[in-house]
C-alpha cells in the first residue's frame, strides 16, 4: 500500500497525460476521450496541487528558522528578521490576491514589491557581474589547449556583440554571428538532443517505477 | 614581489571599482557608437509589422522575475511599445514565475498614465501554477483562467472577445530568463502557432537551434537586442542608453583576462615546469 | 481512440525506444549483457585528487550540487550521489580527511547514508564522523559563501564538484582556484561548463555525469540504461545521415516520414 | 543633477548597496539584514500567490460552480504536508507521485517530438549548398553534430576512429562553451548596468 499506490498513481497518470496529446476519440471502456479527461480533470487538479506545492519550500524555511530562534542559535536575530518579513509579506500578498478589487492595497503592495523586493533581487544578481570580472582576471587562464580555444571564441564573441567591436574591425560582428550560427548552433543542438535522450530514459524509468528514490522508497529496484 | 607577481595579485575590490568606473562614465556621457541589427531581432520586428491592428491579438507570456534586472525587462518594454505604436491589442499571462504578473503591472502602469485603457487595449491574466501543464491547459482553453489580476471575469474583458484557444492569437511571444522548451513542447509543435521569444543575453546560444529549425521564429536577447529593437522602432529607450557602457564593459573584461594571463605566463616562465595534466 | 496525424512516427518510435530501454536495463541486471563504459578522463583524476590531499594531510571536499530529489534535477543529483559513494570509498582507502557540503535539505539524509555506507564497505566505519557531511544552506548564494568559508578554514587540498550547478558555480570554482585547490567538476549544466573548464583542472561534461554515476556505482540497471541511450543516439545519427543523403538527392522522403 | 526626493527611491538604492556591500566591502550586518529580508520576502510573495491560486482555481470553482471533483486535488495538496508528521509522512508520496506523473507524462513524448525528432529533421542538410560558404557551413554542422553525439557514446568499442572523431566533438563543444561564456559576460554586465542606470537616473537624476 505504501509503496504500490504511489507507483501506480505515477504510472497511470503519466500514461493518460502522454496519450492525451496524441490520441482522439473516446476510450472504449470509459467512454470519454483522453484529451477531455485531461482537460476536464487532470489538468485543473494539477494546477491546484502545484499551488499547494509552491508553499512547501516556504514552510520548510519557517520550520528551520523558528527552530533557530527557539534554540537561540548563533545569529538567531537574522532568523527573526527573515520570519518577520516572511509573515508580513505573506499576509499582505495574500490579502491582495484574495481582494483584487481593492486598488489601494494593490498599489501599496506594488510599491513594496518594486522598491524593496525587486532591488534586493537585482542587487544580488548584479553581484555576479563583479564575480565575472574577478574571475576573468584570476581564473580564466589559458592553462591548457581546451581553455585556450574556449577563451579565444569567448573574446571573439565579446568583441562582435558590442558595437565597439565593429569600430575596431568591421568583421567582428560577422565572426560573432558565424560562431553563434554555425559552431554554437551545432554544439547546442547536439547537447540538446543528448539531454533529451537522457531525460527520456530518466522519465521512462520513473514512469515504470524503476526509479523511485524521489518518493523516498529505496534506490532503484 | 616583482611586477609579474603583482599583476597576478591585484585586490579584487580594485577590480570591482575599476569595473564600476569604466561602466559609469559612458553611461553618463554616451558617445553613440553605431550598432548593427541582428537578423534574429529583426525577425520579431517584422512579425509585428505584419500583424493587422483591426483584428489581431498578441499573447505575451511573462516568465521573468526582477532578478534579471533590465537585461530581461527591456525586451518586453520595447516590444510592447511597438505593439502600442501599431495599435495592436495584447494579453499577458505568466507560467514560469510568480513574479510575472508584477512585471506586467509595471508596464501597464506606465501605459495607463499615457491614456491607454486596461481591458480594451491589454489585460493581465496573472499567474497560473503548474508550469508546463498550465501552458497546455491555457492553450487548449484560454478561458480556464477565471479572472484577471483586477478581479474582472476573463470572459467579459473586451480584449478577450473572440479568444477561445491559443490559435485565436495572431502571435505568441514569451519573455523569460531561460529557454522556451515549455512553449515549444506544449504549444508550438503540437498546435502550430507563430512563436518568438525574448530572453536574457545568457540564454541566446541555447535558443539558436530552435531558431534554425524554425520552431522559434524570432529571438530577442537582453539589452543589446532591445537596443536594436528600439532603433528599429525609432524610439531610443533604456536599451540604447546602455549600449556604449556595454561596449566598454566588454573591453575591460577582455583587458582583465589579458592582464591575468600575462601575469600567469610570465610568472610560470620563471618557475619550474608545472605539474603535468 | 486513434492517433492524431503528425504523431504516428513519433508514437512508434516511442514504443521502439522504450522497448530498447527496458530490454537493456533488464538484460544488464540479469547479466545477459555486459556493459562496459569508455574511460572518462576526469574520473581517473578523482584518485589523483584524493592522493594529493593525503600527501598534504588536508581534506578533500565534495559537493553533490544544488539539485533536489523532487524536481527535474533528480537524475543529476542521483548521479552525484553515486559518485559520492565512490569518492568516499577512495578517501577511506587513502585515509584522507573528507568533507561533504549539502545545499538541499532533502539531499542531506541521502548523503549521510551514502558516506556512512562507503566507510563501512571499506571496513573503516570508525572514520565516519558526524561533521563529515554538513548542511550549509538552501539559498544558493549562501551555500556558495558557506563552502568558500569552509575551504579557507579547513585548508582544503582538492575539491570535487558533481551534479547540478547554477550561477554560483563561478563563485565556487573561482575562489577555490585562487586557493590553489585541485578541482574536478562533473556537471550536465551546460551554462556553467565554461567556468569549470576555465577554473578547474578537469571537467566532465554533459551526459558524462550520468554515465559516471552508473560507471562508478556499478549499478547494472543504470549501466543498461546508458547502453540503451547509446542505441537511441545511434538511431538518431543514422536518421540524420539518411536524411542528409536523401535530401541531397532531392527527396524529402525521410522528413515526411518523421513528420507523419 | 537632481537627487530624487522620493523616499522609496532611497530605500531601493539602500537595498542595492546592501547587496553590493558583500563583494565591494565584506560580510557585514547590513548585508545580512538585506539577505534575510530578501529570502523572507520571496517566500512571502510565493505564499501569497500560491494561496491566491488555491482559492481561484480550487475552492471557488468547487463551491460556487459545484465542481466537486476539485476536492480530490485539494485533499492531495494538503497531503503534501503530511511529511511534517512522522506517522503519516508516507501519505505525502501520493501527491508527489501525482505531480511527478503529470510532469513525466507531459515531457516524455513531447521531448522526443520537439527536442529529438524536430531537431533531427532540422539537422538534415542539402549538399551541395547554394554557395561554397553554405556548403562548408553545412558540412561543419553535420559533421560537428555527429562528432559531439559520438563523444557521448559510452558503450561502443573505442576504436581509433571513434576516439578521434569524439575528440573533434569535444573541440567543437569548447567553441560552443566559449560562445556561451561570451554571452554570460555580456548578460551579467547588462544586469549591473541596469542597476547603475537606476542609481544615476532614477535616484541621482544625472541622466
Amino acid at each position: 500500500m505504501r509503496k504500490e499506490v504511489p507507483l501506480l498513481i505515477t504510472f497511470v497518470i503519466s500514461i493518460i497525460v502522454m496519450l492525451s496529446r496524441i490520441t482522439t476519440g473516446p476510450v472504449p471502456v470509459i467512454g470519454i476521450s483522453l484529451p477531455e479527461l485531461f482537460e476536464e480533470y487532470i489538468s485543473p487538479w494539477m494546477t491546484v496541487v502545484s499551488a499547494f506545492a509552491l508553499c512547501l519550500a516556504s514552510v520548510n524555511l519557517i520550520m528551520v528558522h523558528s527552530g533557530n530562534i527557539s534554540r537561540k542559535r548563533q545569529d538567531w536575530v537574522y532568523s527573526l528578521i527573515l520570519l518577520a518579513t516572511l509573515i508580513i509579506y505573506g499576509a499582505f500578498c495574500t490579502y491582495v490576491e484574495l481582494n483584487p478589487n481593492n486598488e489601494t492595497a494593490a498599489a501599496n503592495y506594488s510599491l513594496i514589491y518594486n522598491y524593496i523586493l525587486s532591488p534586493l533581487m537585482t542587487g544580488q544578481w548584479a553581484c555576479l557581474a563583479f564575480y565575472v570580472a574577478s574571475a576573468s582576471y584570476r581564473a580564466f587562464r589559458a592553462r591548457n589547449l581546451e581553455a585556450t580555444v574556449l577563451l579565444i571564441s569567448a573574446i571573439l564573441v565579446m568583441l562582435g556583440a558590442a558595437p565597439v567591436g565593429s569600430l575596431i574591425w568591421s568583421r567582428f560582428p560577422t565572426i560573432q554571428q558565424w560562431l553563434l550560427d554555425v559552431p554554437n548552433m551545432t554544439g547546442q543542438r547536439a547537447l540538446l538532443i543528448g539531454a533529451a535522450i537522457g531525460s527520456f530514459v530518466a522519465c521512462l524509468r520513473t514512469m515504470l517505477g524503476i526509479e523511485r528514490s524521489h518518493l523516498g522508497i529505496g534506490g532503484s529496484s | 614581489m616583482n611586477l609579474m607577481e603583482k599583476m597576478q595579485n591585484v585586490d579584487t575590490r580594485i577590480i570591482y571599482i575599476v569595473l564600476l568606473i569604466v561602466l559609469s562614465v559612458p553611461l553618463l556621457r554616451p558617445i553613440g557608437i553605431p550598432m548593427q541589427i541582428s537578423p534574429m531581432t529583426r525577425a520579431v520586428y517584422d512579425i509585428i509589422e505584419g500583424l493587422n491592428p483591426e483584428k489581431d491579438v498578441v499573447l505575451l507570456s511573462m516568465d521573468y522575475s526582477p532578478g534579471a534586472g533590465l537585461d530581461a525587462e527591456v525586451c518586453p518594454v520595447a516590444v510592447v511599445e511597438h505593439l502600442m505604436q501599431r495599435g495592436i491589442k495584447w494579453i499577458a499571462i505568466s507560467f514560469g514565475t510568480t513574479d510575472g504578473p508584477m512585471m506586467t503591472n509595471r508596464i501597464i502602469a506606465d501605459l495607463e498614465q499615457r491614456g491607454y485603457k486596461y481591458g480594451e487595449d491589454f489585460a493581465n491574466l496573472g499567474y497560473m501554477a503548474g508550469e508546463e501543464n498550465a501552458v497546455r491547459l491555457f492553450a487548449l482553453d484560454c478561458l480556464s483562467v477565471p479572472t484577471d489580476v483586477r478581479g474582472n471575469k476573463t470572459s467579459e474583458l473586451p480584449v478577450m472577445q473572440g479568444i477561445k484557444t491559443i490559435k485565436d492569437f495572431a502571435f505568441v511571444i514569451q519573455f523569460s530568463m531561460g529557454t522556451p522548451e515549455m512553449w515549444i513542447r506544449q504549444v508550438v509543435d503540437p498546435m502550430g502557432v507563430l512563436f518568438a521569444t525574448g530572453t536574457v543575453t545568457v540564454s541566446v546560444p541555447s535558443i539558436v537551434p530552435y531558431y534554425n529549425s524554425g520552431q522559434v521564429k524570432g529571438v530577442m536577447g537582453g539589452v543589446s537586442s532591445a537596443a536594436q529593437y528600439e532603433l528599429l522602432c525609432n524610439k531610443p529607450g533604456r536599451g540604447a542608453a546602455m549600449m556604449d557602457a556595454q561596449s566598454m564593459g566588454h573591453l575591460i573584461i577582455i583587458f582583465f583576462i589579458a592582464l591575468g594571463n600575462i601575469g600567469y605566463f610570465m610568472s610560470k616562465k620563471g618557475k619550474e615546469t608545472p605539474p603535468s595534466k | 481512440m486513434t492517433l492524431v496525424p503528425g504523431n504516428i512516427f513519433g508514437f512508434w518510435m516511442f514504443v521502439v525506444i522504450s522497448a530498447i530501454v527496458v530490454y537493456m536495463i533488464r538484460a544488464s541486471e540479469n547479466d545477459r549483457i555486459k556493459v562496459s563504459i569508455r574511460p572518462i578522463p576526469g574520473l581517473e583524476a578523482i584518485e589523483e585528487c584524493v592522493g594529493r590531499a593525503t600527501e598534504m594531510g588536508r581534506p578533500v571536499h565534495f559537493s553533490p550540487g544544488l539539485g533536489d530529489i523532487v524536481s527535474t534535477s533528480v537524475p543529476d543529483t542521483l548521479a552525484a550521489l553515486q559518485i559520492l559513494s565512490y569518492v568516499t570509498g577512495v578517501a577511506a582507502r587513502y585515509d584522507a580527511p573528507f568533507l561533504v557540503t549539502i545545499r538541499m535539505p532533502n539531499v542531506y539524509p541521502l548523503a549521510v547514508e551514502t558516506v556512512r555506507q562507503g566507510y563501512t564497505a571499506a571496513n573503516k566505519a570508525d572514520q565516519f564522523k558526524d561533521n563529515t557531511v554538513r548542511y550549509i544552506s538552501s539559498d544558493q548564494d549562501a551555500y556558495a559563501a558557506g563552502v568558500i568559508g569552509l575551504m579557507h578554514q579547513e585548508q582544503v587540498a582538492s575539491s570535487i564538484l558533481a551534479g547540478l550547478y547554477m550561477g554560483e558555480a563561478l563563485l565556487l570554482a573561482e575562489s577555490a582556484a585562487r586557493l590553489g585547490v585541485m578541482q574536478v567538476a562533473i556537471t550536465a549544466s551546460v551554462m556553467q561548463v565554461p567556468f569549470f573548464v576555465a577554473a578547474c583542472d578537469y571537467t566532465v561534461i554533459g551526459e558524462e555525469l550520468y554515465a559516471a554515476g552508473a560507471y562508478l556505482s556499478n549499478d547494472k540497471g543504470r549501466l543498461g540504461g546508458i547502453a540503451a541511450q547509446d542505441y537511441i543516439k545511434l538511431i538518431v545519427m543514422a536518421l540524420i545521415i539518411l536524411g542528409t543523403i536523401t535530401t541531397s538527392f532531392g527527396s524529402t522522403f525521410v522528413q515526411e516520414l518523421i513528420s507523419k | 543633477m537632481q537627487i530624487s526626493t522620493n523616499i522609496w527611491q532611497w530605500i531601493a538604492v539602500a537595498c542595492i548597496f546592501g547587496m553590493w556591500s558583500l563583494p565591494l566591502y565584506k560580510d557585514n550586518p547590513f548585508y545580512r539584514v538585506c539577505q534575510n529580508v530578501f529570502v523572507g520576502s520571496c517566500a512571502g510573495h510565493a505564499i501569497g500567490i500560491a494561496i491566491g491560486n488555491i482559492v481561484h482555481y480550487g475552492f471557488q470553482p468547487a463551491i460556487y460552480e459545484s465542481q466537486l471533483h476539485l476536492i480530490i486535488p485539494i485533499a492531495l495538496g494538503i497531503l503534501l504536508y503530511a511529511r511534517f508528521f512522522q506517522k503519516i509522512a508516507w501519505l505525502s508520496r501520493w501527491p508527489v507521485a501525482f505531480l511527478v506523473g503529470v510532469g513525466v507524462g507531459q515531457t516524455i513524448y513531447s521531448s522526443l517530438r520537439s527536442q529529438i525528432l524536430n531537431q533531427v529533421i532540422a539537422a538534415m542538410t542539402k549538399f551541395p549548398g547554394e554557395s561554397i560558404g553554405a556548403t562548408l557551413n553545412g558540412l561543419v554542422s553535420i559533421v560537428g553534430l555527429l562528432a559531439v553525439l559520438t563523444y557521448f557514446l559510452f558503450t561502443v568499442p573505442q576504436t581509433k576512429f571513434v576516439t578521434g572523431f569524439a575528440q573533434a566533438g569535444r573541440w567543437l563543444m569548447m567553441v560552443t562553451f566559449g560562445v556561451g561564456f561570451g554571452n554570460v559576460v555580456s548578460g551579467r554586465l547588462s544586469v549591473l548596468l541596469g542597476e547603475l542606470l537606476k542609481i544615476f537616473g532614477d535616484w541621482l537624476g544625472m541622466i
